[in-house]
């Protein structure tokens, strides 16, 4: 009787225990609650914290000769059935009736078990309890066997993942097609075929409390800066939150000027994206349960850039890479200099393009700016509506949408024509470059009002201020305007346009200061000696 | 933490504080603006007024698209309005616009301004100036002088343009073509305006036919002695000024050519001019120019392709050219009013004695011995060699 | 207007006078003061029309009439 | 110390985009000098540039005898402690009035010409604004933007000229040196000290660069280029207008007016005023920078990031009161303005570099007796 007393106060003590380190989960300095040697403690234990959700599996059997009773206890649909079939319940129960009783014997402690016994792949043993539920929870399977005060955790993962697609943004003329998925493992995975060098070194974090949210910091070794690297791991782990849920937590959380509109961290679907940057010297950090890998330190130029410019003959590549800055200043500068060329400099305007304008303004109730404004809040209206309903429907609303309110606003001539074409072409241009699109839209709102109030005088001060602003961004250490503002010229050769690839001998000054060198010298031979 | 915030506060605020007080002072909305095209500026009957009229863009056609209205419709649907106030001074006057036309005057794309014969007379300085204090006009502004009144100019309705100003300004612009009129901005005429012996000119336009047929015609230059009008140049004496001052860009000579005239069409022209006191005290002022042209048409039945006729063509339009500058160096003398900018080289060339001389400059200007030294050359004969005659034989 | 000025003096003491206070600089709160109470009469003074001289009047008599080092 | 004020540093050649752009602000200040001196500019430019060298090199060798110290430091060591102090606040009244006739200057060609019913005191405030902000953010940022700066003031300037070629005649600049001799005196004056007037700025600044080595050869070059440009600058201004660029005011800006390519091109001086803000942004950045770093240095501040704000608004009211009229402020420029810069540009630093190396050798002696 006082056994049994004695064992109920333990099981207590070791459950109140347990539900103490659940409450104040993350701190660092947790007494880990060691496994009783009853299986039958350990099991109320265990179902007691994991409760009665009905996905958690409690398997119960009788292995071996000697009748041991064990218990594997794991989480439907997380593992892979096939393994815990084939690899463990069918050794457990099946084999180790045919074997004699001799090996039987040998079994003396847990990892006979695993050494003899599983065919699993890898094994773990634990004896501490919130080790063996974190395994249980993030889909291995745990074994429990009576007298024996130490579980094994053996890895069972598998379940059905998304297959590599082509990612729905930023679709590709030329290159690779693939993109990430959610599963960590196979973004590293992807990531490995690009880069087969050792030196890509991967370590993974467990960060967010609930989430438990594994995230992986890859770079590679003697390419990155060190200090790049260790301040971005100091960065991360840092964090003490109990929900990742996507990569954007981490960027939030760790960027260098969050109060600033522009983002100093750059992200990317595709693989052969993150391995470029990677080998110029940045860190990537790729999130389970997310697509998108961020990469640090991101330069501004580096919005305007493509993986497609590297693939792509150089000339047609500066081409583009010019049309999409032209583009982005478009989408941010075509309202507020309208605006001001209308309200404030109209001798500006060629005399034959002011009469048709005139004639065009003519009768419209608003001054130009409350038009600007309206329009362009229309505009962000049907962007967003297209983006948020499925697919069909969204492209059909945002055209729809666009030609109709245009055309009537103007025939009821509420807004005067040009204005319609204006807020058009920012629209059109503002999707060149879909990166910035979030800077681009609050940029273009300041400077309307500025241009509003003070006209061109206004729109170079917003402008000012804002180059002002991004020359004091620094990313990770890097300047954010790095090839233009502290004037890099090594670098300027792939900023604003792309020299051939055998040009680029070196990595960009200050990314990878070890071994800055990314090739010898691949001059391709009719240039070298065009005698010959 | 604490601190960035402090930090973004403070620039949120300035951000707002500044926006709040600039307001839009000087935003004017488009359709708020009377878009002037042209100015014309007359002497008014009563003493010492001047009525100024202003030729405004009239935009508004209903909503009815522009090309749909063709030039059918009637007179209603102009598509300029002509503004006359009276006031002792431009800048009065133009305040005083306001009480007529419901949109303020806007005139940086204003393209002419006309002076009015009368008005020239007793000159024109004192309402120039508020034109060059004025932000708002451009300086590449044309300047004309019309034969009587300038607002008639400005009432004819011109037959390709739809504004009269615009029409009067294109024709100005294709002047070129024959380069028989001074092409002068407002930028030029103030150059000869303060220099002390540069005598300014202008343009001359002029009002011609009745009623529904009246065109707008140039016709000569007028010539200003400091900025009162003296006299005028006709055609031939514009063009031997624009030789002078190697503005002739084309044009016309025709010349007696062997078997009857021949037009020969100026294609380049170049001039040198350079002035000497010689050492009796006289001063001669040395024109060189060299020009290159071909034949334009040919009447008579010479055959101008032999070298020999060539020549003859060369010679006879020497002596043409040199009688055009010698025809506007005496008109110019006639009116003591030196137009070729001779004082302004002496003074370039010989600052120190520029100082004796300039006193009694007009003078001197009479008694200046003008050489003049043409080498034009025929380059091209057009697609034909020989006129459309039966060959003669040999 | 004037009230336009004493509501952003407010702002801008408030955000600039705390953390000087926390830090305990005392001499340089002074001088911050010093320049603010110039900064506040002066922009009053604007505010209210008065004409106060300009400093440069005084610069341009002592080298037009002092010293006489101007050209013309 | 001036290091532990300012963390940021620049590099010798950011320091000679500035200088760059310091002197562009002073463009707008070639209407005053073409008023004196007529077809004969560009020979007064020239020798004005000499003369500035000359200021150039007294600037550099108080640097390179106080390495690492700003001005107000040289002058503690130099004058001691009382004289050093009146001294660097007679420097903070001079950047006082400096900036303060850059805002002016600014807001003065802002309502003439690009917005003439807007009150100056509005355009002042953004623009003081905006020189805050771009001080708050150290000196660093402002090095960072001077080459972008610099790129598209050269980029406009030429793309300018190239449209006015066809305008241009340079029988125009004839009859060389038939001017007075005191208006080629007054003019080497002011074109010596009004665009490089304020270059005692750079002993504020110099403590700043990195390399120390080369800072004098990037500062002889900044300035070079500079002068180059503004000589450019005033050379095609007389060439295309001639004797008519004496009567107007803002002459760099209305010659740009002058282009007209087929009706496209005309009317542009907007877009360049732009550029002329741009580089009197510069200008009046580095002095007010160079103020309140002086004001903080002198009553011995941690940081001088409070005391913008407060001084900007002081500068706001002083551009208000300072000049009633143009005509005031531009009889200011061409004839006082040269004797007070003159004083403070090359007077006193002169008499402290001679009082420095006198000190100097007086106290190598003394070492060696004791």
């Amino acid at each position: 009787m006082l056994k049994f007393i004695f064992s109920k106060i333990k099981t207590n003590t070791a459950l109140k225990k347990i539900k103490a380190i659940q409450a104040n989960q993350g701190q660092k300095d947790q007494p880990s609650v060691k496994l009783l040697r009853s299986l039958d403690k350990n099991l109320t234990i265990f179902k007691e914290v994991l409760g009665e959700s009905n996905d958690i599996i409690t398997r119960e059997f009788i292995c071996g000769q000697t009748q041991m009773k064990a218990v594997l206890i794991y989480v439907d649909g997380l593992t892979n059935v096939a393994v815990i079939n084939e690899n463990i319940m069918k050794p457990l129960m099946y084999d180790s009736k045919l074997t004699d009783s001799k090996n039987e014997a040998k079994i003396k402690n847990i990892n006979d078990f695993k050494e003899i016994m599983l065919s699993a792949g890898d094994v773990k043993d634990s004896d501490a309890f919130d080790e063996l539920i974190n395994g249980c929870m993030s889909g291995d399977s745990v074994l429990l066997i009576d007298g024996f005060s130490s579980g094994l955790i053996i890895s069972s993962r598998g379940w059905d993942m998304r297959a590599v697609e082509t990612p729905q943004t930023g679709s590709v003329v030329r290159g690779p097609r693939e993109g990430f998925t959610e599963n960590m493992r196979t973004n590293t995975a992807l990531i490995r075929r690009k880069i087969k060098d050792p030196a890509l070194k991967l370590e993974v974090l467990k960060i967010g409390r609930k989430t438990q949210t594994n995230v992986c910091i890859a770079h590679i070794e003697g390419v990155a800066n060190p200090g790049l690297i260790k301040e971005v791991k100091d960065r991360i782990s840092k964090i003490d939150t109990d929900a990742i849920l996507e990569s954007g937590y981490i960027e939030q959380y760790i960027e260098d000027a969050p109060f600033s509109i522009f983002a100093t961290i750059g992200y990317s679907e595709k693989p052969d994206v993150i391995a470029s940057r990677l080998l110029s010297g940045a860190v990537a950090i790729i999130v389970d349960g997310t697509p998108i890998v961020l990469t640090a330190p991101l330069l501004f130029i580096e919005n305007f850039q493509t993986s497609e410019d590297y693939y792509m003959r150089p000339y047609f590549a500066s081409v583009l890479r010019l049309l999409r800055i032209l583009s982005f200043a478009i989408s941010v500068l075509a309202p507020p200099v309208y605006v001001a060329l209308v309200s404030f400099h109209q001798e500006l305007i060629p005399t034959p393009l002011l009469f048709t304008m005139a004639k065009a303004m003519e009768g419209t109730p608003f001054p130009a700016v409350i038009e600007a404004a309206v329009m362009l809040l229309t505009y962000e209206i049907l962007r967003e509506a297209g983006i948020r309903l499925p697919k069909p429907i969204g492209q059909a609303i945002s055209i729809v949408g666009a030609l109709v309110m245009g055309q009537s606003a103007v025939s009821a001539g509420l807004v005067g024509a040009p204005m319609v074409i204006v807020v058009a072409i920012t629209a059109v241009s503002s999707f060149v470059v879909p990166d910035q699109a979030d800077s681009g839209a609050i940029m273009r709102w300041l400077l309307l009002i500025l241009a509003g109030a003070m006209g061109g005088f206004g729109i170079t001060m917003g402008l000012l201020i804002v180059l002002i602003h991004l020359a004091s961004l620094e990313s990770f250490g890097m300047p954010y305007l790095s090839p233009l503002a502290p004037m890099r010229p090594a670098d300027l050769k792939d900023s604003v346009i792309r020299a051939p690839l055998w040009l680029m001998k070196t990595r960009p000054t200050g990314m990878a200061r070890q071994n800055p060198t990314r090739q010898k010298d691949n001059t391709p031979s009719k240039i070298k000696n065009p005698t010959k | 933490m604490k601190n960035s915030i402090g930090k973004m506060l403070k620039i949120c605020l300035s951000l707002l504080l500044c926006l709040a007080l600039s307001g839009c002072w000087n935003s004017r909305e488009l359709d708020s603006l009377a878009i002037v095209m042209g100015y014309a500026i007359d002497k008014s009957d009563e003493e010492g007024l001047v009525d100024m009229t202003a030729q405004v863009a009239v935009l508004s056609d209903g909503g009815s698209s522009d090309n749909s209205s063709s030039s059918s419709n009637t007179a209603s649907s102009e598509a300029y309005w002509n503004i006359t106030r009276t006031g002792s001074s431009i800048f009065t006057i133009l305040r005083d616009y306001t009480h007529e036309s419901s949109r303020k005057l806007y005139s940086p794309h204003n393209q002419v301004i006309i002076f009015g014969n009368d008005l020239a007379k007793n000159g024109i300085r004192d309402y120039l100036d508020f034109f060059l204090r004025d932000h708002e006009t451009r300086l590449n502004v044309w300047i004309l002088v019309a034969k009587d009144k300038a607002s008639d100019i400005l009432d004819v309705k011109p037959k390709l343009e739809k504004i009269p100003a615009i029409g009067l300004s294109d024709l100005i612009e294709d002047q070129k073509a024959t380069s028989e009129t001074v092409q002068i901005r407002i930028r030029d005429f103030l150059e000869r305006l303060i220099s002390d012996t540069t005598a300014s000119i202008a343009p001359l336009v002029e009002v011609i036919g009745e009623g529904k047929d009246q065109i707008v015609e140039m016709s000569g230059t007028a010539v200003f002695k400091q900025d009162k009008l003296v006299g005028e140049l006709n055609k031939t004496e514009t063009r031997g000024l624009l030789w002078v001052l190697s503005k002739v860009n084309s044009g016309i000579i025709t010349v007696e050519a062997p078997g009857g005239t021949a037009d020969l069409e100026i294609v380049s022209t170049e001039t040198q001019v350079n002035v000497e006191i010689l050492d009796d005290g006289s001063i001669t002022a040395h024109v060189k120019i060299t020009e290159s042209g071909n034949i334009g048409s040919q009447t008579g039945s010479g055959d101008l392709s032999k070298t020999d006729n060539v020549k003859i063509l060369e010679q006879n339009m020497n002596d043409a050219i040199t009688a055009e500058v010698f025809s506007a160096v005496e008109k110019a003398k006639e009116l003591d009013a030196d137009i070729f900018g001779f004082g302004d080289m002496f003074y370039k060339k010989y600052p120190q004695q520029w100082k004796s001389m300039k006193e009694n400059w007009d003078e001197l200007f009479n008694e200046i011995k003008v050489e003049v030294e043409v080498d034009a050359k025929l380059r091209g004969s057009g697609r034909i060699v020989k006129p459309a005659y039966p060959a003669e034989e040999e | 207007m004037i009230i336009f000025l004493i509501i952003v003096f407010a702002i801008i003491a408030l955000i600039n006078v705390p953390p000087l206070i926390r830090e305990k600089q005392w001499r340089e709160l002074t001088v911050y003061s010093g320049f603010f109470a110039l900064a506040v009469t002066l922009s009053m003074l604007l505010a209210l029309g008065v004409d106060i001289p300009s400093p440069i009047k005084g610069v341009q008599y002592i080298i037009k009439d002092v010293l006489h080092l101007n050209y013309k | 110390m001036a290091t532990n004020l300012e963390k940021g540093r620049i590099s010798g050649k950011q320091l000679m985009f500035i200088v760059f752009c310091y002197i562009q602000g002073g463009a707008l200040l070639s209407g005053s000098i073409v008023n004196i001196t007529k077809q004969d500019t560009w020979v007064v430019i020239v020798t004005g540039f000499t003369v500035a060298l000359f200021i150039a090199w007294i600037m550099v060798q108080l640097a390179k005898s106080f390495p690492d110290k700003t001005l107000i430091e040289i002058n503690e060591l130099v004058f001691g402690k009382i004289g050093g102090n009146i001294i660097s606040l007679l420097y903070v009244l001079y950047f006082f009035l400096l900036t303060t006739l850059d805002i002016d200057n600014l807001t003065s060609f802002i309502t003439g010409f690009v917005m003439p019913n807007t009150p100056d005191t509005a355009i002042a405030l953004v623009f003081t604004f905006v020189c805050g902000y771009a001080i708050y953010k150290g000196i660093n940022v402002i090095g960072r933007c001077s080459f972008l700066v610099v790129l598209l003031t050269i980029v406009t300037i030429l793309f300018n000229s190239f449209l006015l070629i066809k305008d241009m005649n340079f029988n125009n600049f004839l009859p060389m040196f038939s001017l007075p001799f005191m208006d080629y005196v007054h003019g080497t004056h002011l074109t010596a000290v009004a665009p490089f007037g304020g270059s005692i700025c750079f002993l504020m600044i110099f403590p700043f660069v990195k390399e120390k080595k080369h800072m004098a050869k990037y500062f002889y070059l900044g300035g070079a280029i500079g002068f180059l440009l503004f000589l450019f600058i005033v050379v095609r201004d007389w060439a295309v207008l001639g004797t008519v660029a004496t009567y107007m005011a803002g002459v760099t800006y209305q010659v740009v007016g002058l282009v007209d390519v087929s009706d496209l091109f005309t009317r542009l001086e907007v877009l360049y005023s732009i550029i002329l803000v741009l580089g009197l942004f510069y200008t009046a950045t580095i002095e007010f920078y160079s103020l309140t770093l002086s004001i903080a240095q002198v009553f011995k501040a941690k940081t001088y990031k409070p005391y913008i704000f407060i001084i900007g608004i002081i500068l706001i009211c002083l551009s208000n009161i300072i000049f009633s009229s143009v005509s005031e402020h531009s009889y200011f420029t061409a004839n006082i303005d040269p004797a007070f810069l003159g004083f403070f540009a090359a007077l006193l630093p002169a008499i402290t570099l001679v009082i420095a190396s006198v000190r100097g050798a007086k106290k190598k002696q003394g070492s060696e007796i004791v």
